[in-house]
């Protein structure tokens, strides 16, 4: 369910008392609510689903996930899984916790 | 597209696949619950790279597809109505009701259109003030906020002419269901990674200690879906069930609670009919009581509909992974993308579908490579 | 092209399903369709979107009221013999929304689509009829800007409207302006093209990335808009067929990936000649932006309408010299081989996708929709 | 054709009327239209009703659009040369309501309207194209029948279906089926007909009676519907042109008198060759039913149109000996001579009433409309 | 059609111009009222057949000429409205209002029917309930009974979607305005025969005393028009003027009885407006009072209408027969019938258009031969 | 003004308390509203405009002045011209009283 896309945001202004952003999914513009996520700034990026900005795109994170990939099999077995350890804390931890934790590793 | 190309990369699905293989030691199936998650594995044929003892069962988790046929029949009859311009998403318009769809009704002079958004809806039902706007407001928890935005904007408005016909569904009861059906084959979920952008992760932990199975918070790229399968496939191998989070740059553990809180102004937690699986309790929205005008149920008289589910379709075992799509009799037969006879034949992330595209090699089964070609 | 293979002309409609038990095996390759025009009883969009209910209808309405033998006639144009001359003859009507796009109008399609459907054969396009469609109401300035605009295609495509005709229709009826294009073209001797000749070895090049014209026409279509900097590609590929040709006559098929976009026209090809199409996902040129476009909407690059681009299929012997020689016509600066013609799964076309797995490549049922799903 | 004289290309829309002062005695051989597209922002039926509106749309804007040397060939036909042979090329879309009417279908008349057109200038038609534009919801059924009319009507009249096309319209941008022919024929070795050739003397003459094909679509015509008995002679004519030809290869003009009928056919001719028409009204064939319905609804059947008849303008030396030819061909049974061109009153076509009168016969503006008055 | 072709016989034709040459000894000016009549008169050429001292001077007799641009604005008005489908006789559809007509309202989206007779309208606004149908009600004395029906009808069926727009016109005030004109030239009159087919002749003795002047009610048909010809010539030369009717196959000096009675029913005189000429008082017809409900002018607010007549047009006095159509400044320059600017060159049997088309043979005068030809 | 055509009544039934006659003009038949002759017979002929019949046609009168079209010139000298007197005598008179007379004479 539910194709959702990252894009960047371009521009934000309020229509009809409504909070809009022009967000650029790569040369594709397009005009997106920002009701649902009211800090978003110009720069960030963020998920779109049917023209809503559903939630904050974490760079860092994304970098970090990348990262993790570039070194699986190289790191893991010297370091143990650092994602492994916060799977089994519960869902409740830092908003991005483990993979910087494995980012780091 | 930054951050979606990233996660398509076929370099690091090699590594990505050389751990799972080196992880796995014997068959498990896992659901993808999300048919976003499906349509992403068949169309880069990621099931046919990994190990054999992986077996992908594709879930419940195309809002189309199960969409129950009354509601689909409901909405035919009102997209019928000469005042009504009725509003969907594309993937909507080739779903058969009892006997047509809204392709149909369209070529039978229904005013239905085709829109990017349910602010789209909401614009039409301004600029035509003369005539009766109806949404289908469709989808699961990813889809339903912006559904409740647009309600909530037409209450706010004032836009009388806007209703919308709510059949939103919630993938935690399913996932449930699921595991409480007897014949359960699955060992572990790849949980749908855009729900979670907006619901967090908060309901998955006393799912997985109930029923004791990983479930893994994954996104919908290639690599995203690749990580998803490893992390399940170790937490399956260790014995170790539980909840990881695979797609932490779009899901947080609190999920968006502004989000959050529309859904709790604008829906009340109901019943709700999967179709071909049943009623599964407490498994849908519906529009709040308050939001009651905005209900296009309610503004339409459409009751006493008889509808009519072709018996040899068994849609309802092959969405739960209790029977394989070619299983069924009907399929390849009088069933086929072109005259389906179930949902999970119409769109094409459901598993029949799927299967079709797929087995239409024959006997021949593809090649699988697992170093990038080209 | 007409004739798709998952499509029996033997089967009962509607009835035979009842009566012939299910294999307890089923055998997938034997498929036949039991009921191809079930529940069609009214036209639907997806009739006139190039793709399986096209192909139905050519097949179950138009073939048999006009006669057998011209069923392969009914492509995008036929191959005529008059006068001593060989001629191709095609026709198209547009009804492209909204009449002017980036890059384009319905005026240059009118032109550059029959043009095309001629150069697809091998044939220089020299004369095209042209008859518009009206709508009581349109106004006359935008029935002019069209005029103008395809007499303008037409000069550069080096092709003379030499016919035409207006008809009015009443307010809604219509829709501003449909146009019909119909175009004649001689035929090269020693020229032979047509989807029939593709066999096992040929390459497939694509004359430049793909889906460009429809991602311009989507961009400005009403309820769909984004802005995005792609133009139409819309052109005249009757010079670099030339430059093609230069190279050897001997080109087994070429074919404008209109609508249905790469994947109905591979398809097409792959049924017609009775054989296998393999493709390179990584190798098919497909601009970002038209990617990206395709990503926000949840469509597929690769069933978007082109017009202006080509698909050939060369034997491997000329296939660098063809290539070469796209290469250095400005239409063809980024022609690309994109996969190869295989005898294995016949009549189907098979991507090896990006992470070596496989997929069918179906034909497109009707007009792509944007999902959320 | 497209050109007619009272219309002039020199003068400047809108504006020249201001400012040049109405002579005393006014001279009225000299007139011409100053304001040919004054409040014409918007197209209206008449555009579309092949009369003087259909006409300045040609003459200024598609013309203009296309390039000036093109605007003869805009007409009904147009004369190429292609690969050593000489062809007619030929299109026409197809809008009538209703789709089925007593004697035909939209199917015989997109190709009896289409060989007709070929016919026109002596060729013999070969080859037909066939676009459907259908709009969304209309019976499959109902398109099956009208392309089996077509396939019958082709065989017929012995031209080949080669290509085809078909596009589907939403639900209220069409009218069910929309189609378009276009057509290819060769012309026979020494055989020069088109409008332009009548000269003072030649013989005109009509193969049969007028006014019956559109008398027959009027009748099942919505809001109008009458009983009659006259069914559509829409039939293809190029076996009457043939046994015409046989006589002569000198017919200087063939036409036929579709819409706008036999006044608009006789107007363009006289128009494009610079000659005077002169036409004896009681010689003019018109079947009592026919004249009666017309009287009804205060339509004059010279206007109404035809698809199955000809207009013949024939050297006065072989005019016994062809009209001799057309009474032996079944199409032409009730053949007769209808008048004479005349060196006076050029462009301008006069018919000499059943009193001795004199009456001009004007082109017609747009559409016929039933009159009260 | 029987009674219809034996009156345009040409041998009897001879028979009448010959007893008319007979009698004729000066210059007398004709007036035919009805335009059908000058259709009829152009069509078969009769005016060139008569001796060069019968001048025949068209009338104001062309409902579509007269019906004054004020309600052409309005109909046009109305039928704009979305909601409107508008239906009218043909011959109204090119008539120009204030720079546009019925056809260019129809171009842009307006919903305008040529139907045959008002019960066709009647018929469209039962089928099309959620659809205002407006008729547009024009025409003299023979038309008025057939517009009547339709509102009786529609008010004993109780068809509420359902109007009129009334413009109805009454012949005898006309002839009285034309012979009060100090400029007047007419020497004879040859009345309207389907006007005294329903009112009878009983309105003309009046007026054929007060003015001293023939009044022949007469047909349509070539002989009939020679008939009417020849009986007011002889008049004329006699000095004898009065009333004579020369189509008594369907005129009865009482008329219809049942038409007269439903038009005292249905419509009330009123002073009226004709195009060109100005307000004639008592010359028309509107709804009584009691079918106001059935007015399109009461149903719709069309006032404020700003009427804009082209300056330069004189067709009022070509309509009285004070100038010939070639002597207005316009003719044939700005006014043709392809760009009209006044009624009288719009419908074809204008006198402006059929001027236009007969000169159009330029310097060389039509010959003109009194023996058929053919 | 008022176009209008004489046709012959075929068939004659009441219709949504309507009543309708089929009428033949030459060949072309259409649907005709009675109401304002309601004493017309299938047979008889009718001036119909825009689908009303106005007036009864009068076979025997069209006949009289036809025969004195036929007789012009070759009687009146002799006989005097009945039409003039009926005139003189005001419109009053019986139908085709003239008409009669002349056909008479
Ligand atoms: S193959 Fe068709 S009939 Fe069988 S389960 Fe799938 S959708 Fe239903
Ligand atoms: S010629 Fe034209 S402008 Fe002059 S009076 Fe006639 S209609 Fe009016
Ligand atoms: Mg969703
Ligand atoms: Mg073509
Ligand atoms: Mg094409
Ligand atoms: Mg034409
Ligand atoms: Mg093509
Ligand atoms: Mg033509
Ligand atoms: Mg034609
Ligand atoms: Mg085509
Ligand atoms: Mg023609
Ligand atoms: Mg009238």
């Amino acid at each position: 369910m539910c194709l959702a896309v990252p894009g960047k945001v371009l521009e934000i202004e309020e229509r009809d008392g409504t909070r809009m952003a022009t967000v650029d999914f790569g040369g594709v513009v397009k005009e997106v609510c920002l009701e649902y996520l009211p800090d978003l700034r110009v720069g960030e990026y963020t998920i779109v689903h049917v023209g809503f900005a559903l939630q904050r795109l974490d760079e860092e994170s994304a970098r970090q996930t990348l990262a993790l990939f570039e070194n699986l099999g190289l790191l893991e077995e010297e370091f143990g899984d650092p994602w492994q350890a916060a799977a089994a804390a519960g869902p409740t931890g830092g908003e991005s916790g483990p993979a910087q934790e494995e980012a780091r590793a | 597209m930054k951050y979606l190309e990233e996660f398509q990369n076929p370099d690091l699905a090699v590594r990505l696949l050389d751990d799972i293989r080196a992880t796995v030691t014997r068959p498990w199936a896992l659901m993808e619950v999300c048919g976003g998650q499906t349509h992403s594995i068949i169309r880069h044929g990621i099931d046919q790279l990994l190990p054999e003892q992986i077996e992908l069962i594709h879930g419940p988790g195309c809002p189309v597809c199960v969409t129950p046929l009354e509601v689909i029949d409901k909405a035919l009859e009102i997209a019928s109505r000469p005042d009504v311009v009725f509003c969907s998403f594309g993937d909507m318009l080739r779903v058969p009701g009892s006997g047509r769809d809204l392709f149909r009704v369209r070529a039978a002079g229904g005013d239905v259109r085709v829109v990017y958004s349910p602010l789209d809806a909401l614009r039409l039902a301004r600029e035509h003030p003369d005539k009766e706007v109806v949404f289908f407001g469709i989808g699961f928890e990813t889809t339903a906020p912006p559904n409740a935005m647009a309600v909530h904007q037409a209450a706010r408005l004032g836009i009388r002419n806007f209703s919308m016909l709510v059949s939103h569904v919630r993938v935690p009861p399913a996932i449930e269901a699921i595991m409480q059906s007897p014949d359960c084959r699955v060992d572990a979920f790849l949980a749908a990674g855009h729900v979670c952008s907006v619901m967090g992760t908060g309901e998955y932990p006393e799912l997985a200690e109930r029923f004791e199975v990983p479930i893994v918070v994954t996104g919908f790229e290639p690599l995203d879906i690749l990580e998803g399968v490893r992390r399940a496939v170790r937490m399956l191998e260790r014995g170790e069930p539980g909840v990881e989070n695979a797609y932490p740059r779009a899901v947080r553990p609190e999920g968006n609670p502004a989000a959050r809180a529309m859904l709790a102004d604008v829906f009340e937690v109901t019943d709700r009919a999967w179709r071909g699986i049943g009623t599964i309790p407490g498994s849908g929205w519906r529009l709040a009581e308050r939001y009651r005008e905005f209900d296009a149920e309610h503004r339409f008289s459409v009751a006493g509909i008889d509808t009519r589910e072709p018996a040899e379709c068994r849609s309802g075992e092959v969405l739960q992974g209790l029977l394989k799509p070619h299983q069924c009799e009907a399929f390849g037969t009088t069933c086929t993308p072109r005259t389906p006879l179930g949902a999970t034949m119409v769109s094409s992330e459901g598993a029949c579908a799927a299967y079709y595209l797929y087995r239409r090699l024959g006997g021949t089964p593809a090649t699988v490579e697992a170093t990038p070609v080209g | 092209m007409a004739d798709i293979t998952d499509l029996s002309r033997t089967g009962e409609p509607g009835r035979a399903a009842a009566t012939v038990p299910a294999p307890a095996a089923p055998d997938f390759s034997g498929w036949t369709c039991p009921a191809p025009l079930r529940d069609q009883e009214h036209i639907v969009m997806g009739h006139g979107g190039g793709g399986a209910l096209s192909a139905e209808l050519v097949e179950h309405v138009f073939a048999p009221a006009f006669g057998g033998p011209l069923l392969a006639g009914l492509g995008d144009s036929a191959v005529l013999r008059l006068g001593g001359a060989r001629l191709a003859f095609s026709t198209d009507s547009y009804v492209v929304r909204p009449l002017f796009f980036p890059g384009g109008s319905i005026g240059d399609l009118a032109v550059n689509g029959t043009v095309n459907d001629l150069a697809m054969s091998g044939a220089k396009a020299a004369y095209l009829s042209c008859a518009f469609i009206l709508e009581e109401g349109v106004e006359t300035a935008t029935v002019a800007r069209v005029a103008q605009a395809l007499g303008a295609a037409a000069r550069t495509a080096g092709v003379e409207v030499a016919t035409g005709d207006t008809k009015v229709v009443e307010a809604g009826h219509g829709d501003g302006i449909y146009l019909n294009t119909a175009g004649i073209g001689l035929i090269p001797d020693g020229v032979d093209i047509r989807p029939q000749r593709a066999v096992p070895g040929d390459v497939v090049l694509v004359s430049g990335p793909v889906g460009v014209h429809g991602t311009a026409i989507m961009s400005v279509r009403e309820g769909l808009e984004f802005g995005v900097s792609v133009r139409s590609d819309c052109a005249a590929l009757g010079g670099l067929v030339e430059a093609m040709l230069a190279v050897t006559p001997d080109l087994h098929v070429l074919r404008d990936p209109t609508r249905g976009g790469l994947a109905a026209a591979l398809g097409e090809i792959a049924a017609a000649a009775g054989v296998g199409v393999t493709v390179q996902e990584r190798s098919v040129p497909v601009p970002p932006e038209v990617a990206n476009a395709c990503a926000v909407l949840g469509l597929d690059p690769w069933y978007v309408a082109n017009e202006g681009k080509l698909v050939a299929f060369v034997p491997p012997e000329h296939a660098d010299a063809v290539l070469a020689a796209m290469r250095s016509h400005p239409l063809g600066a980024e022609a690309a081989v994109i996969g190869t013609c295989v005898e294995e799964h016949p009549g189907m076309v098979v991507a090896r996708t990006t992470f070596g797995g496989t997929r069918v490549v179906d034909m497109p049922l009707g007009e792509q929709l944007p999902r959320i799903c």
